[in-house]
């Protein structure tokens, strides 16, 4: 088997040394009526030819992104990766390190983490951030158990304009963690409304711009209440390329802000892995999960990169820790820090307004179609639109022509009765042929 | 071009002393490397984009004006500054990793290639379903070899890493208790578990209470038994255990914990030396979460991701959340709401999981088919002993007899030499190796645990010995200076950890970069 | 798993001097690396492969029955092996490479990922035409890049590199020559000139004359009209000559060696420095090879491969190579067969070229665009001036003036210190830079050549600059210690190459693996 | 433009320090009359978006080998190259280093060229190797001129069976070196008929086996009756597979092998880039073409490798140089290399064996359809085969059924009178489904 370097003779002359009789000898402490006699019940080991075949012929069953217009969003998005990126993320150095404990032997990888907690922290305009989360949704509920931790108030109020497969991970774990969760109903454009459940009780207020229908608002007034009631102000954020062209939920009075990163530099992934960036004060800074890299010097006065204020950590504070999360999502955010770097402000901006300039388009073009509504009053690159029949059906009748035309909000929310709502996003990759593909399709299956 | 060397051919001169300090701190190939922030690039990008084509926007004061304040770097900038910093790390690919309980093992390529493939990586999670059978044939695939190794009937994928897996686990638990209005509040963990187990059963809103540990290193039956009782929810083991060892009892302790009413846990990070061998549903396990980055091989790249999926008992099955893929009739339909009356917990995130790693996983899985998965075990746990054998001479082991896939020591036998646990691993970066597991598990003073793993050749684990074996010489002859100040040959040498947290400097602020530019 | 360092952060102790040796012989993260044939793989093999369902073979005698004798190693092994050796490399992703004359700038990665689609790297060179017409479009692209850049009618891509664009263009002239029954015998190339030049001439069975060059480094007119007569068939220029000056005279140059019947070739190793801003064909060139390997940025890969097409003339275009692409009504066809009645010279090699190195080039040439391409010259040419003024202040050039691509300096500057170019170039090693190309042109007294390419960002040729004067100051101030024996922080100290070429050792041999292992 | 750091700034600072006025002062010595008064005519910079776009469209026009079945041979060989080869070679340090010049800061490009050196020459069987030719044609070419250079004498005989684009290589060279080149018509099994023209005057004779039609020979005799003329035997071999089954040319006397590796670590590319394995023998090392790489040690004693033995090459010896080679296939060497060090011995025989039983089957395959006839007596993985029509309709009708079947050899030798001849090779990718869709479809297209 190419994985496995021992021989034949290296398995007998270490068994000589060990002393064993043979291998079996080394499983003693396994009880015999659990050991299993034979192989399991799976085919035999395969060669890369074999392999690469079968797998490949699975792939060869989806449709890529690449293979026609395309217009999914509500949660991950559809943009170039540069080459370069890709590229560097599989360098030996970087995809088969461990977490970086060893620091003398790991500065690139923790140099890098630190890049990537100040490009955090500027983009999203708080004062710290830290070294990633699973992703958007997980950090949305760490940000969630968080603020329970900071206010210890047993209550979390969510926006109807939250994506509701973060509201379902809040509602997971703050089940267990005994804190209520308040959420409000789906809405296009209903931001504010979290302010009616506010009370004091209220530990959190959990508001998402451009919120799951793309409708981007001003969270100023949000935060002043949510403070003035003793309570956080969670921003989501799940396009991150919109930080290139919104104000930074740190400008708008954010606490907490949880997000995810998978717009820069990671593919759609089917999901996942995907990157959560998690940012917040400085003066909340231990009660944050996750971990931490911090400046120090070395021993000749060098500076260097450490992990740090690690008491917050599962390993060193076990059933007292911030979080439980160890493993996190170190390499998507090296592909999300390089990505920014190339970048760059100015190619972030630009970045941006393309999205935002293809998007326009787009809601332009569908709202010429009779019988289209764009239901979503201020978007940054997605729009929600209200179709004469079910969404879903709609979808799949231009699936059936080469077009891939968003998420029904059915998929996300089956009970909010807003079936005949669809959910559309451009970025820099939905060309202007794109939207004029779909625009004639979708008209012809709606007439 | 060509270099003219006519006549000047070069010859090796006598030996000369290093100069101890080129002019320039330059070291040969070694590059230092300042942050992005100080290259300069404040107005450099490293994409050619086109110009917005913009008519107008109302976007009005959300509108961001004032700086975010990020550098960019030029592509030939960028690709250097990352090859740079890489090279100051130590990776699998450049010799062993022997951190215990990590399973550092050989990250094929092929894994790469495949989780890359258009029709994998450039699928959006919300794709119509008609679009995406391949890839939910590849969960079900995973699925059908993941509950096969592990004999249990159901499995949920979602889970993120390891952690999230116990979350996930213990979540099931929880819902199952509650679901007989059963309301349980303690979770039992050996002293020697891993960090993440205590801190989710605690984030799951349980008490811990630890479980003692035998002379053997094995979970004190005695003691189980005396904490077992109606409030418990559940049992968190680790089997293999931390110590490197099986816990012989497991099936007994299984009954007992079900006899209470309780659902037994196995902390699955181990799997990777009974796979094939053994099969947790035959030792009585409930739910068990198996971290695809270690067992199946997926790059742990510098610190993730992951993927846990959790394997479930008939107990626990019912209590799965969503999303999970269902085959019909006319093909594979994840189900990302749970059917009325369903007794799922609920979500554990947005998405369907880590997509990226069940391509790899399942290529790894492919490729060692049956037969090589019954051999990774055995090989490491073969390379384990041998560890064990060799540096046993010399290194004290706290508990004897064979181990399993890695093989753990203590401090004692650097009793009088005036070096740590710590300052022994830091010389053995100088020697080209990165140092084992240290202090952990708590429950052995100055604990080393080392794990080859099985896809490290004799040649390279007898390099590690022997390195090993020297340093213990060096420091039983009493040269501590070499262990002190160590490392001195890596890229940085010790670094001021207390420094770090207790000033913490989390990020590079303006007025930084003239700061160091003038140091 | 995870660090338990729980009071037990490190700190930075007080600096203590580091150890000499290791006791292993290990440096850090500096791997040492054995043979392949050192490895003990004689029976290991990387690959699974499926058992071969022969049913019988008449091979018979034909069979290779004696060992080959090829060590073979598993794929973790192997991709340690590589990872290893690889970073004992200098690199162009590591630190400024300023080989004057071999154009080490920035690859993108988006070359190397578009040549290696499918639908180019997965393409036989003899399938149906029908079947390649994107991989001809991409030829016929790229001719035309090549033809507009350089308002040439007309060129062979075949090619394989530099050199064998010299060859094909020399052959295209004879074949002219002989075409007309007026067989010559010598072509005149400047002193200056790169090795290939007077090679790739002899090869062609010409005798080769040198041309004078006068104090400013260009041709010397006079005596080339001395040399030039009704024998001479070509004279071979490099403009930006090697001295990395523009040969001023070049049009009246052609205008002479045309009246002398003779054609001019011009070796388009340094079309870096003026492509998009002057035109070959403007300047009189019968004949240009380009690197696409230098210019158009395909990798060096450590020595190749390259790809070398030339651009002919009119008066040579009909005694191209085959193959050639055409475009029809009905697409494209490659004609590898030149019809009857063609002056074509015949073929340089087996198929079509180098496709690998054509996608990539082009993919470089579109991202640039016109606009950028130009951009490319004043960048790379305001780059080397630069390096020329700041290391003129203490450096000596031979010639004075505004250089081209890549600055120019002797060795008179370093009189009387004791240090000789090559100590120069070696001590560099030491301070993280690779030297620049030393005693290259021959015409200059212990040639230093620094090209920087328009690819290496201010920042970098000012910490190179630096290092050069510091070095500098060093010299003059008589520590020659550091020059005389360095590298000392490279992997290896100086080779000595003078006892390999004496008794060479080309491979490894059966009975060496022992010898090492007892030294 | 994303490749070019400088800035403006950076451009003016760098003018003042140079003193110059503007960038068109350093181009002073451009005569006027040639200089470009605006930007060539070609479109204007595009950013990697488009790029990728318009140059996967083209690679989307193009029928890849893993479409369907495929059987194309003829010197240039569809095999499977394991992804850590080329993910190694993308690895910066080999990717983007030069000719290792340094040695001290370039000992993993020149010990990876020892290793092939010595790879190389234990394949086939002789003392000694380079470090690489451009591909096996042109090392052919260079290996008449060494052998002129060897025995001063001025015939080179190329055997009937060599194939034919490097007999033109060997043509064009040997042409202006005034070597006259005896090219023997083709012949499937005709090897022996070199011995025919042998004579005093005769340098080499130039055999292939297998050779363009399949054919394996013993040369041994050959070998015999060349030396005892005075004359050197050079081997080519373009299927570098079939050094694992067959016996070498060392072993039967050669004094040159030129041989193509592209089926070693290397993809089809269309033609290139590939890699020539050049051997020979000892004493005629200093004859021999390109680079060499020896072993020798540092000031400390510590084993090294550098380039040696230049005094042959063009940079040092100029016009009185072996060869006008410089760059080489220092890449697709290493890639080479590297995939034979994963095959190891035992896994390069395994190969071989199975490229062999494929081509069986495929040749008891085709032998089997009515006005078939299998020509090559004795083969490795290649055969040629006699069709009732001109192969290169066949394969025309059989292109449109999406089966590439092979290569005829009027596409390679128009004028040798074998229109209805067919070339037809298999290799470990050839799948038995593959060989049974050609055998079902050429049945086809000949009833
Ligand atoms: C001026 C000059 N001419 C010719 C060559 C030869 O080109 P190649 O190495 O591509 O054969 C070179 C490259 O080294 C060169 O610098
Ligand atoms: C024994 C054990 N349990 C749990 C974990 C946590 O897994 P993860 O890091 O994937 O969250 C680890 C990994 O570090 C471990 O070693």
């Amino acid at each position: 088997m190419r994985y496995l370097p021992l021989t034949k003779d290296d398995r007998s002359a270490m068994l000589a040394v060990i002393g064993a009789p043979d291998i079996d000898a080394l499983f003693t402490d396994v009880p015999q009526s659990a050991r299993l006699s034979g192989p399991v019940d799976l085919p035999p080991h395969m060669g890369e030819i074999e392999v690469e075949r079968a797998l490949s012929a699975l792939a060869a069953k989806n449709r890529s992104g690449a293979h026609g217009p395309f217009f999914c969003g509500a949660g991950a998005y559809r943009h170039h990766v540069p080459s370069s990126v890709d590229h560097l993320i599989q360098r030996s150095e970087f995809l088969t390190s461990y977490t970086p404990y060893q620091p003398e032997i790991a500065q690139g990888t923790l140099q890098a983490l630190f890049e990537f907690q100040s490009q955090v922290a500027a983009l999203t305009g708080m004062e710290v951030a830290n070294a990633s989360m699973y992703d958007g949704s997980t950090a949305a509920a760490e940000g969630v158990m968080m603020a329970h931790r900071i206010t210890r108030r047993p209550k979390a109020i969510l926006s109807g304009g939250l994506h509701p497969q973060y509201a379902e991970a809040i509602a997971t774990l703050a089940h267990v963690a005994g804190v209520e969760v308040v959420r409000q109903p789906a809405a296009i454009d209903g931001e504010a409304e979290v302010l009616g459940a506010l009370d004091g009780e209220t530990s959190c207020v959990v508001v998402q711009t451009p919120n799951v229908f793309g409708t981007a608002s001003d969270l100023t007034a949000i935060a002043e209440a949510a403070h003035a009631a003793g309570a956080l102000l969670i921003v989501v954020v799940t396009e991150a390329v919109s930080f290139g062209l919104l104000k930074s939920p740190g400008e708008m009075g954010a606490d907490i802000v949880a997000a995810e990163g998978q717009s820069i530099g990671n593919a759609l992934n089917f999901g996942g892995p995907y990157v959560g960036l998690f940012a917040t004060r400085e003066r909340f800074i231990r009660q944050a999960p996750g971990r931490l890299c911090g400046e120090t010097v070395d021993a000749e006065g060098r500076r260097g990169f450490v992990l740090t204020l690690s008491t917050r950590e599962q390993h060193i504070r076990r059933d007292k820790a911030t979080s439980n999360i160890c493993t996190n999502s170190g390499l998507c955010a090296l592909a999300f820090t390089i990505h920014m770097t190339m970048l760059g402000e100015a190619g972030l901006r630009q970045l941006a307004a393309i999205n935002h300039a293809q998007a326009r388009k787009l809601a332009n073009a569908v709202a010429a179609i009779p019988g289209v509504e764009v239901l979503t009053p201020r978007f940054f690159n997605e729009i929600a639109v209200r179709l004469p029949l079910p969404a879903a059906e709609v979808l799949e009748a231009l699936a059936a022509l080469g077009i891939i035309a968003g998420v029904p909000v059915s998929r996300l929310a089956p009970d909010a009765g807003l079936d005949d709502v669809l959910l559309l996003a451009a970025t820099e990759l939905t060309t202007d042929a794109d939207i004029a593909a779909l625009t004639k399709e979708l008209a012809g299956v709606l007439s | 071009m060509t270099m003219q060397t006519i006549g000047r051919p070069t010859r090796a001169e006598a030996i000369v002393e290093t100069p101890a300090q080129t002019l320039t701190g330059g070291r040969g190939l070694l590059q230092h490397e300042p942050l992005i922030f100080e290259l300069g690039g404040w107005e450099k990008t490293g994409v050619d984009l086109p110009e917005p084509d913009l008519d107008a926007s109302d976007l009005g004061d959300l509108v961001r004006t004032a700086p975010v304040g990020l550098p960019g770097l030029s592509e030939p900038e960028t690709l250097r500054h990352y090859v740079r910093l890489s090279q100051q790390n130590h990776a699998i690919d450049l010799a062993i990793y022997p951190l215990g309980s990590c399973t550092m093992k050989h990250n094929p390529r092929l894994n790469e290639k495949l989780a890359r493939l258009p029709g994998f990586a450039d699928l959006h999670p919300l794709q119509p379903q008609s679009t995406v059978q391949g890839a939910l044939g590849v969960m079900d695939a995973l699925a059908h070899w993941l509950k096969t190794l592990t004999g249990m009937p159901a499995v949920a994928l979602s889970p993120k890493a390891g952690a999230h897996g116990e979350l996930c686990g213990l979540l099931a638990i929880r819902a199952a208790h509650e679901a007989r209005g059963d309301a349980r509040k303690r979770v039992l963990v050996p002293t020697s578990a891993h960090g993440t187990n205590p801190a989710t059963a605690a984030f799951v809103g349980y008490a811990v209470e630890e479980i003692a540990q035998t002379a053997c290193g094995r979970v004190d039956l005695t003691d189980l038994a005396a904490k077992l009782g109606g409030d418990v929810a559940a049992v968190m083991l680790t089997n293999p255990n931390t110590c490197g060892l099986f816990e012989r009892d497991m099936i007994e302790i299984a009954a007992m914990t079900h006899a209470a009413g309780a659902y037994l846990y196995c902390d699955g990070a181990n799997f990777n030396a009974i796979v094939g061998k053994v099969r947790p549903a035959d030792l009585g396990v409930d739910a068990m979460h198996i971290n695809l980055h270690k067992t199946f091989s997926t790059p742990h790249g510098g610190g993730g991701p992951g993927a846990g999926p959790v394997v479930l008992s008939e107990a626990l099955a019912a209590y799965a959340p969503t999303p999970w893929v269902i085959h019909g009739l006319d093909g594979f339909t994840i189900v990302d709401h749970a059917p009325e009356g369903s007794a799922s917990f609920g979500r554990l995130s947005a998405f369907h999981g880590q997509m990226g790693m069940y391509v790899r996983a399942l290529a790894y899985m492919m490729s060692h088919g049956a037969d090589g998965l019954a051999q990774v075990a055995e090989d490491a746990v073969l390379n384990a002993n041998y560890v064990k054998a060799r540096l046993g001479q010399v290194m004290t082991a706290p508990f004897a007899g064979y181990c399993m896939h890695e093989a753990l020591f203590d401090d004692r036998w650097l009793d009088g030499t005036g070096v740590a646990t710590l300052d022994f691993a830091k010389a053995l970066i100088d020697e080209g190796f990165h140092p084992m597991t240290m202090y952990f598990p708590l429950v052995v003073h100055g604990a080393m645990l080392i794990e080859p793993t099985e896809t490290e050749p004799k040649a390279e684990i007898d390099r590690f010995c022997d390195a090993v074996l020297a340093l213990a010489t060096a420091a039983k002859a009493g040269d501590a200076e070499r262990f002190r100040g160590a490392p001195f040959h890596a890229p940085l040498r010790r670094l001021d950890e207390t420094q770090a947290a207790r000033k913490p400097k989390l990020r590079w602020r303006p007025g930084d970069a003239s700061r160091v530019a003038a140091e």
